[in-house]
């Protein structure tokens, strides 16, 4: 295998665990949200 | 020389202890702070001794038209308190001796005695604080807190371990405040104490 | 009635201190006994060393242990036998309950200069007893003593400097014991390096002026941004 | 609240996340595709790839210092009553702090490891990293000690961070100074250093990893806000039923 296919299978490797926690960092961003609004609307009960 | 408590309010987190208390405690005049336990009368005593910000509101000391602020303030103010505690590794008269050196008094043999003499601990000046029973501790910080006689005296319960004759010592204390036109504040919850004062303030939990 | 100057009341405290550490002996016990246990550590474990000589990049022969490395060791102990005492003045007042008269008589400032002094004191004491034992047990020079002398006096100004913020800082935090070395080590990591730095100066003969400024001077620094910093903040950790 | 919310909602917008995601896939993909192996580096500069995400994480390690540092300030310094937003923000940027420094020592010492042979060599700056960790640490450990009251809690680990600059300062303009380093110390401030390549990755990679930075700390301060609200309306509740 030449050097530059075995640089692309070593790419994948931070490239997949960048999508990881970019889509987790999402998700944790979402449920903030949700949480914000939750709180909110306690205060203005 | 009066005490202005403006809109005083305290509390701890969520929890609120008091708010909205408004006072003006006059020159000579005895004020006793009533509340159930939990209230806040020991907040409302160490805001007024400047020990600790209010949330809301102000409690100002003043001598003429301006405030008294700072490390003057802190000069002007004796404090009684359960909480406050003396070195136990001194005897009670370096204690009175290292206290009345802060106040920028000179304490020697007969200033001390005659401290001593005034809060009936005459003779046990040289035995250590921690050796003294409850009742004496009282005394003694009774004695501290009147060292170079202070324009606002702050008592936080000061009758608990006081016989009879400490109770009489507390009542010299006060007329002594009256006498020099300063300002005492009491908090206590004891019915014969509440008798001792000009004015109250009920400290009510919101 | 006036206000009292704070040098005054810082006097007053710090001849307080002193009398109640004659009294209990809390503090320097401490610190002596840690020190002269640690010391004999380090001399015995470092037997094996004693006559080792290495080879450096040039090919000349050097001891493996010299004075400066023999310096660097002494600090370590110091730095260690102090955060074993320098806790002590805070940490009684505020578990006894005598900080809050404290707070009521003085000025944050006054009781800020009155324990610095005090811990800067029991500093001084320890070292005078420690350096010439350590010194007698390990055979270390003392090297150049115009700059032995500063460096003694900057380290024990920058080490009682840092120990006394943090001290406050610990005394405030529950388990305030177990916190004071770890917060307040890492703050000294980089004064010892600095001090490595300056006793290798004490050593070297072909030292220059230059040098010697800076790195006396970086010493000294230290310690006067710390004790400027916090003069500045202390009354943040000590106010409720 | 409403003035919270609104200052929430400003940096609400997900346009700017999807950014930074599309812009750190750009540097990974950059990293190994569009710049060339560095001259002069072993196995045949593979390893130098490593710059495009250890120099910005060493940059924001000590970027975050200072913010933490300026909204301790800011919160000891602030009027009468203190608003314990300073001190989310402050607390957030030294705890992201110590990450991106856990994230520098990690992505050197597998560079000097290859590079130099050894994963660890007391270089100048490794020891500086290293002591930085453990400011970064005794930070967050004194944080933990004093979880009683919020305040107070603000108010000392706010002069923590001040106090512990002086060593910091030291750490980043003396130390390097005093001992020789195998650090470049020209290589990125000198345009002619880096070819054109490496300049096309290594900017955007500046940015992506700032923008992960803000992202990261919007979250953090977001979470504490919560936490914090959640505690009072908690307390509130019981002191009702009581």
């Amino acid at each position: 295998m030449s050097h530059r296919i075995i640089l692309m299978f070593v790419m994948a490797v931070p490239l997949l665990v960048w999508f990881g926690v970019f889509f987790y960092l999402l998700m944790i961003d979402r449920s903030l949200r949700q949480a914000e609004q939750e709180e909110e609307g306690n205060d203005s009960l | 020389m009066k005490l202005h408590l403006h809109n005083l309010g305290h509390r701890y987190g969520a929890r609120v202890l008091f708010r909205g208390i408004e006072h003006t405690a006059a020159e000579g005049s005895v004020t006793i702070v009533t509340g159930p336990n939990g209230a806040g009368k020991s907040t409302l005593l160490r805001i007024a001794a400047d020990l600790l910000l209010p949330w809301e509101g102000s409690a100002l000391l003043y001598q003429t038209s301006e405030a008294v602020t700072g490390a003057q303030r802190k000069m002007t103010t004796g404090y009684v308190s359960p909480e406050m505690a003396l070195y136990s590794e001194f005897t009670g008269a370096e204690n009175l001796a290292f206290y009345a050196r802060l106040r920028g008094l000179q304490p020697d043999n007969a200033f001390l005695r005659s401290a001593l003499e005034k809060v009936g601990l005459k003779g046990r000046g040289r035995d250590r604080y921690a050796d003294y029973s409850s009742g004496m501790k009282q005394r003694l910080k009774i004695a501290v807190a009147q060292l170079g006689e202070p324009m606002l005296l702050l008592l936080d319960e000061p009758g608990t371990n006081l016989d009879r004759s400490g109770a009489e010592i507390l009542q010299e204390a006060l007329q002594e405040v009256r006498n020099r036109k300063g300002i005492a504040l009491l908090a206590t919850n004891e019915p014969d104490e509440e008798l001792w004062g000009d004015e109250k303030i009920c400290v009510n939990a919101v | 009635m006036n206000s009292m100057p704070w040098h005054k009341q810082a006097a007053a405290l710090w001849k307080k201190d002193i009398r109640a550490e004659m009294r209990t002996r809390v503090a320097t016990g401490s610190m002596g006994v840690f020190a002269l246990s640690a010391l004999l550590l380090i001399a015995l474990s470092m037997l094996s060393v004693k006559g080792v000589e290495y080879r450096d990049a040039l090919g000349r022969l050097k001891p493996a242990w010299d004075d400066a490395g023999k310096m660097a060791l002494l600090w370590t102990l110091l730095c260690f036998a102090a955060f074993t005492g320098l806790a002590h003045p805070f940490v009684h007042e505020e578990e006894s309950g005598t900080s809050l008269a404290l707070r009521l008589y003085m000025s944050a400032e006054a009781v800020y200069a009155g324990k610095l002094l005090f811990n800067l004191t029991t500093l001084a004491a320890m070292m005078l007893v420690i350096t010439p034992a350590y010194m007698l047990l390990t055979g270390m020079n003392t090297g150049r003593l115009i700059l032995f002398f500063p460096i003694m006096i900057g380290g024990c100004f920058g080490l009682g400097s840092v120990a006394t913020v943090v001290a406050a800082l610990a005394a405030k935090a529950k388990s305030s014991g177990a916190l004071f070395g770890a917060i307040g080590l890492p703050i000294l990591v980089v004064f010892l390096i600095l001090l490595m730095q300056a006793a290798h100066l004490c050593y070297a003969g072909n030292a220059t002026p230059i040098s010697i400024v800076k790195d006396v001077g970086g010493l000294v620094s230290f310690g006067v941004m710390i004790v400027a910093l916090s003069a500045m903040l202390f009354h943040f950790i000590w106010d409720d | 609240m409403p003035a919270q919310t609104k200052s929430a909602a400003k940096l609400q917008g997900a346009w700017w996340k999807y950014t930074a995601g599309l812009l750190m896939a750009y540097v990974i993909y950059g990293a190994f595709a569009i710049a060339h192996g560095a001259i002069g580096f072993a196995e045949k500069g593979v390893a130098a790839r490593v710059i495009f995400f250890h120099v910005p994480c060493a940059v924001l390690s000590s970027v975050a210092y200072f913010a933490g540092m300026c909204y301790a300030v800011r919160y000891l310094y602030s009027s009468h009553r203190k608003s314990l937003k300073d001190d989310w923000y402050s607390a957030a940027a030294m705890e992201l702090g110590f990450l991106f420094c856990i994230l520098c020592t990690l992505t050197g010492s597998i560079f000097a490891g290859i590079q130099w042979g050894s994963f660890w060599n007391w270089d100048p700056r490794e020891t500086s990293i290293v002591i930085m960790l453990l400011l970064y640490a005794s930070y967050l450990l004194l944080r933990t000690g004093l979880s009683r009251s919020p305040e107070k809690k603000a108010r000392l680990s706010a002069v923590y961070t001040i106090v512990a600059l002086v060593p910091a300062q030291f750490l980043i303009w003396v130390v390097p100074r005093i001992l020789a380093t195998m650090h470049p110390t020209t290589t990125l401030t000198d345009p002619r250093m880096t070819s054109i390549t490496y300049k096309m990755v290594l900017y955007p990679s500046f940015a992506a990893f700032t923008l992960l930075f803000i992202w990261l700390m919007q979250l953090r301060v977001r979470s504490l806000r919560i936490l914090a609200l959640r505690k009072e309306r908690a307390l509130r509740r019981i002191s009702e039923k009581y």
